[in-house]
């Protein structure tokens, strides 16, 4: 049990711990946890010496442990910026929070093309929780974390803030705070990228709540027709917002819909970053092939609630506890419970060192860079200038601004 | 007789409408039909009335403000409350299907229905795709349906009433701005015309007409305008469809000036069709708009008040045409 | 031979005669059909003793003979009106003809309720191509053409017109123009129903054009989340304007689709009355049951083009002929030919006298009497008042007028 | 040089700039890309570039407006044609997202993107849902989009070049009442500029303001009004975002008098915005306003004709102004 002991003796894992929830939870976490891992684990291993279904066997070591370090850069970001809203009263950035998904956007991302010209790279549309697939597509973090604080040198010049970032410079087209129109959009890239004959592939995110959608239909139904490079992730962390998915949605397995349309569709692990990046490894290599769309439901869990806010207090509405209006629906403590033992971080960590691409001296070390980059990030975002309110009036066509009509 | 919030006073409308009429159904999102109010019973529909007849439905802005017709033309009075990130998607259903529908069937369709708009989007804070500055143009510019967006919990209480009991359909724009705004409102039921605008304060210099949640910036400026010895009459125009014409132009035949205000935006904005009306009826005035610049809000809160309307700059336009 | 000699000697059956397409496709038509109703006939003849699947077994003899009478009427309204369109100068309305469909509004509508109090009857919502439906419903025939027509006393006042029509004293909540939203706003219908505790059935007809809408999506997964009293009814007559339904949906068998969220779905011969009713009355039995949606494909055809128009020529577009704008896919010629051998009104007549219902004279006898029928209803209409034109500002609010703004 | 229809010359604009771009795409639905035009060569666009950049979809107007800003956003310039029939079907996704995302992203998105959004509904015979009364003001009030609607071929293949040219997403509205009109137009690309109104015919005692399939009756009503001895001003708006509000004000600061028409509904139509803007600048001036009632449009051609600003009725209201 040398990887659970490892695991078990390092503090601050599990998302919800920091005096917040206490001991109990983090106790409770720490047992269960071990056996969550070691059962994934056992199935790797009993894989590893196939060239079948090895979890990521195109990648060599220093991608792998790259998807280690963008899913702590992810938890990171969040833990800090949750106790910022809990602790800092002049914190003004709002978040949905990503921590527990983490692995969705990092495996995902990784079988992307990141960079190059614009021409080339693959685009990502994200959500209205959109920090982890940014990070993962390659956002800059400091100036993200900018943005979500509003300032004028933020990624998007405080104009978006967290539920509109975007940056097109690294194919992340962005946050679409609406539910559903993204995935209708994304398709259109899609078809432009047949259309001039690219290799580039589109990707949307999407929750579980957008299954009820309408465009749920039009997006799926027009990558199918029109056999369009299109890749359909949608992260089911069982609840849209305050409802069970079960309130929307007729099927269990959300990938079925898609199979209707006659789209390949993979259900995976979302907890486990090298799964889900097998999976969307497949459906790249399928679109790019000219193949058409693929569909991916990753089961997943976010820790938090739906919406952090600054001044957020623990067990207050829009906060850390559960919410007094969830009247329909609501997620029970035994279920967050049981999710946090199959923790993304603590699973990456645990394969790459049993993998041997890592020692846990060098993921600890990890951490700890990855700690201090974000630590930098906040300050240098809390640092930068508030914006200038008379810049309001541009950005509304490319050229030229609009006229102030709030005075007469 | 209580003091209450805005969405208490609805929900006590709603709630009593429901009482009485078993069939009359709630189609509801992630905002559940429940309020709190100091002194009063919890209001909470799902609990009281079941899952039957009050539902929450998927993320489907678009069934929801479908069902409601469909429930009116089979004879149910049905209302839904659509939130904020959802407003646009309802707009052709209500356009070309609720707001047709009686002309279309020569008045044999009848759709006692009730169209809960949210208007959170003109809150600071709630950028870009989450501000919502086209709903009252576009709700007011249709026809065959009463858009009305009451100010104040009085009103709200009143007109929901009177919504819920009209056989014409009514988009009942609710201005989250407003939220914690509350006032006395009897516990008993009560209408207030869906026709008419409400005149807040006579006056004989000038004339400031706003609308929702941009009333408290209004009522603020002619407060303070007031105290400067100028004479403000205030009107709040309450009913963007059928818009009260006469109300305006009485009082700017009077004041001889007119200042329109809107919290959305300056192009077509609800204070377009009040100035327009205004001067095709009172020659010889003077006319002045001033609302959120042709923009969409930007998340910062620096640029977003700066770029809106609020009771100083109410006060300052006025100021400059007296 | 006797049925099929006794079809063969029928004149003026098949849609496109009267010396339009000349003696070559009745020709065509007389000896390809017999087979298709021999083959048809052979079927039921097989099932005739049995309990199971026997068509329309609940049905009297006199609404049995009632679906041919509803169907002759249909068909008789179409053909006259398309006359004129071809040869009266004067004649004003246009119409999106159902000539060919004649057994799928039929055959739904046998198995309503259509008359009765309006809080116990069916509701029916129909689409751009209307008048079957309406007719099926018991929609009054001369007050509907004095609609087409626009005519103050039509049965809307002269404010809709064909696409538009409706008639709510009869359940038939009317036309819907538009393609999608009718469909979400029937399952409204279906949601009050069960609300509010009646047995009532709320029914759409769709084109296989609704299926590639969003709403297709909304109304299907709303019903069968909700359970809805809802039966969906749709016509796939293979094209859309001038498209085939394969250039807008994935599936062969649209109703896999809708089994694809587990509601339970049939495929029928839209062009056998028996069938189609058949589909229907177990839809509304299981609906009044609380058992919720069901949906219905049927296969069916129309005979003439998308549009008709007042000053129609043969073979111009909008009128009779192929449509010169036709690119992308159009209807070839003997795909017409085909489905017109298997005509509904010549399978309803010969399986009615098959079955001893009905004699070859007394069918004779009724088509006379429907026709009678048909050409008093468009003398009446053609006699009716025009629209008082100050009379376009009433009916858009329950009391009163609008302001009449087209003067300053 | 030859006389062209409307639709001829924008399709004449489409096939220039399709074959200076092959990554340029067009979506389409029930309307093909094909155009005739006497003495010229047939255009077909799906033929001529084929079905990767040219495709016929499913009833589907969301799909086909939303799909183009995402080829926009992928760097691809696109248009799409939306029918009439589903002319508000795409307003959420136009409002909330093209409209937006520039604005949003701090200037960081661009789409190159075209909405050719038919209004054959506003010619008679479409009553009721078939009639888009609502396009002109839902696209002009929105903020983000350049809302235009040329009334001459002339106008709609430059307006057509310089749409397509612009890293704005524009709605570009086809007045299907003037499909059968045609002028000269030049054979080569050319552009209208997207920001300038039209002065159509210049005179001193009234300014007479129209658009789109309006212009027709305007221009015949001055024509007949001129016969009499009276002085027009005829100002074809071309644009309505942003409204070129100098060329308005400059007329009427002129004329003193200004007749707004609109042939869609009266609240909140274009007419609104221009007697607001022109009342707000030019003090002492007459204002008139004449449009469609606000009632959804009959299907009977008695009650629809007579609803209806023509000519006749534009010439009386000029009239009664000066
Ligand atoms: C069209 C629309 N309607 C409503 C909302 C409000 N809303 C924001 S997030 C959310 C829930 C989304 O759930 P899901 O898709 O499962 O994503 P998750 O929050 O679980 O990541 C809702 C309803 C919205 N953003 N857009
Ligand atoms: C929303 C919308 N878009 C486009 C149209 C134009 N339109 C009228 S009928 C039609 C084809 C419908 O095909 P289908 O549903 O198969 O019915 P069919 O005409 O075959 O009976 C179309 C596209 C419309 N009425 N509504
Ligand atoms: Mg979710
Ligand atoms: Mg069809």
């Amino acid at each position: 049990m040398e990887i659970g002991s490892e695991i078990a003796n390092r503090p601050r894992r599990g998302g919800e711990d920091d005096g917040r929830t206490g001991l109990s939870r983090r106790g409770f976490l720490r047992v269960a946890g071990l056996a969550g891992v070691a059962a994934g684990l056992a199935g790797h291993v009993a894989r590893a010496d196939g060239q079948i279904g090895y979890f990521a066997m195109d990648l060599p070591d220093d991608r792998l442990a790259g998807m280690l370090r963008t899913i702590l850069r992810i938890r990171w970001h969040e833990r800090t910026m949750a106790d910022r809203m809990l602790s800092d009263p002049s914190y003004r950035a709002y978040n949905h929070f990503y921590a527990g998904q983490e692995a969705v956007a990092t495996g995902v991302c990784a079988a992307l093309r990141n960079d190059g010209p614009f021409e080339q790279i693959d685009l990502v549309y994200s959500t209205h929780r959109p920090t982890g697939h940014a990070l993962a597509k390659g956002v800059d973090m400091a100036k993200m974390q900018a943005e979500m604080d509003f300032r004028a040198t933020g990624l998007n010049g405080g104009y978006a803030a967290e539920m509109h970032i975007s940056d097109p410079s690294v194919g992340f087209i962005g946050a679409d705070g609406m539910i559903g129109p993204g995935h209708v959009i994304a398709t259109g890239s899609a078809f432009a990228f047949r259309a001039r004959g690219s290799d580039q592939v589109s990707v949307v995110f999407g929750g579980d709540g957008t299954y009820a959608t309408p465009h749920f239909h039009s997006a799926l139904n027009n990558a199918r027709l029109l056999d369009l490079p299109f890749i359909y992730v949608l992260e089911n962390n069982l609840y849209h917002q305050y409802a069970h998915y079960s309130y929307s949605c007729p099927h269990t397995d959300i990938a079925d819909a898609a199979r209707a349309y006659g789209i390949p569709a993979r259900v995976v692990d979302g907890q486990d970053v090298f799964q889900v990046y097998n999976a969307a490894k497949e459906a790249v290599d399928r679109a790019r092939a000219g193949g058409g769309p693929t569909f991916i439901e990753a089961k997943t869990y976010r820790y938090y609630n739906h919406l952090g806010a600054p001044g957020a207090e623990v067990g207050k509405l829009g906060a850390f506890g559960y919410d007094p209006l969830a009247i329909t629906s609501f997620r029970p403590e035994r279920e967050v419970r049981a999710w946090m033992q199959r923790d993304p971080v603590d699973i990456a960590r645990a394969t790459l060192i049993d993998w041997g691409v890592l020692t846990a001296e060098a993921a600890d070390a990890m951490e700890a860079e990855v700690r201090a980059e974000v630590d930098a990030a906040f300050a240098w975002a809390a640092g930068q200038p508030l914006c200038n309110p008379e810049d309001g009036l541009k950005h509304v066509f490319a050229e030229g601004e609009v006229m102030p009509r709030q005075v007469a | 007789m209580t003091e209450k919030t805005w969405m208490y006073s609805v929900l006590e409308a709603v709630q009593w409408e429901m009482r009485n009429d078993p069939a009359m159904t709630w189609i509801f999102e992630l905002t559940p039909p429940v309020a709190t109010n100091a002194g009063m019973p919890v209001i909470n529909l799902e609990t009281e009335f079941g899952r039957r007849r009050v539902v929450n439905t998927g993320i489907d802005e678009n069934w929801m403000a479908s069902a409601v017709p469909g429930a009116g033309l089979a004879g149910s009075k049905a209302a839904t409350y659509i939130p904020y990130q959802g407003a646009g998607m309802p707009y052709q259903v209500i356009q070309n299907h609720a707001g047709k529908l009686r002309s279309m069937s020569g008045g044999r369709a009848s759709m006692p229905v009730v169209f809960v708009i949210e208007m959170t989007g003109q809150t600071p804070g709630f950028a870009g795709q989450h501000s919502d500055y086209e709903v009252d143009t576009i709700y007011a510019h249709i026809a065959g349906v009463r858009t009305v967006v009451p100010s104040t919990p009085y009103d709200a209480k009143g007109m929901m009433h009177a919504a819920l009991r009209s056989p014409d359909p009514v988009v009942f724009l609710y201005p989250a701005g407003l939220r914690m705004l509350s006032e006395e409102v009897s516990d008993a039921p009560y209408e207030v015309p869906l026709t008419k605008a409400a005149v807040r304060q006579e006056g004989s210099d000038l004339t400031i007409v706003g609308s929702g949640a941009g009333m408290p910036e209004v009522l603020e400026a002619a407060a303070t305008l007031t105290g400067e010895g100028m004479s403000v009459e205030v009107i709040d125009l309450r009913v963007l469809k059928e818009m009260d014409t006469e109300t305006l132009v009485t009082s700017v035949a009077k004041t001889r000036r007119l200042l329109a205000v809107d919290q959305s935006y300056y192009t077509l904005g609800p204070a377009a069709e009040v100035v327009a009306r205004c001067a095709e009826n009172v020659e010889g005035a003077r006319f002045r708009r001033i609302a959120f610049s042709d923009a969409p809000p930007p998340a910062s809160p620096e640029m977003f008040t700066w770029m809106r309307p609020d009771a100083t700059r109410i006060a300052d336009a006025a100021r400059r045409m007296v």
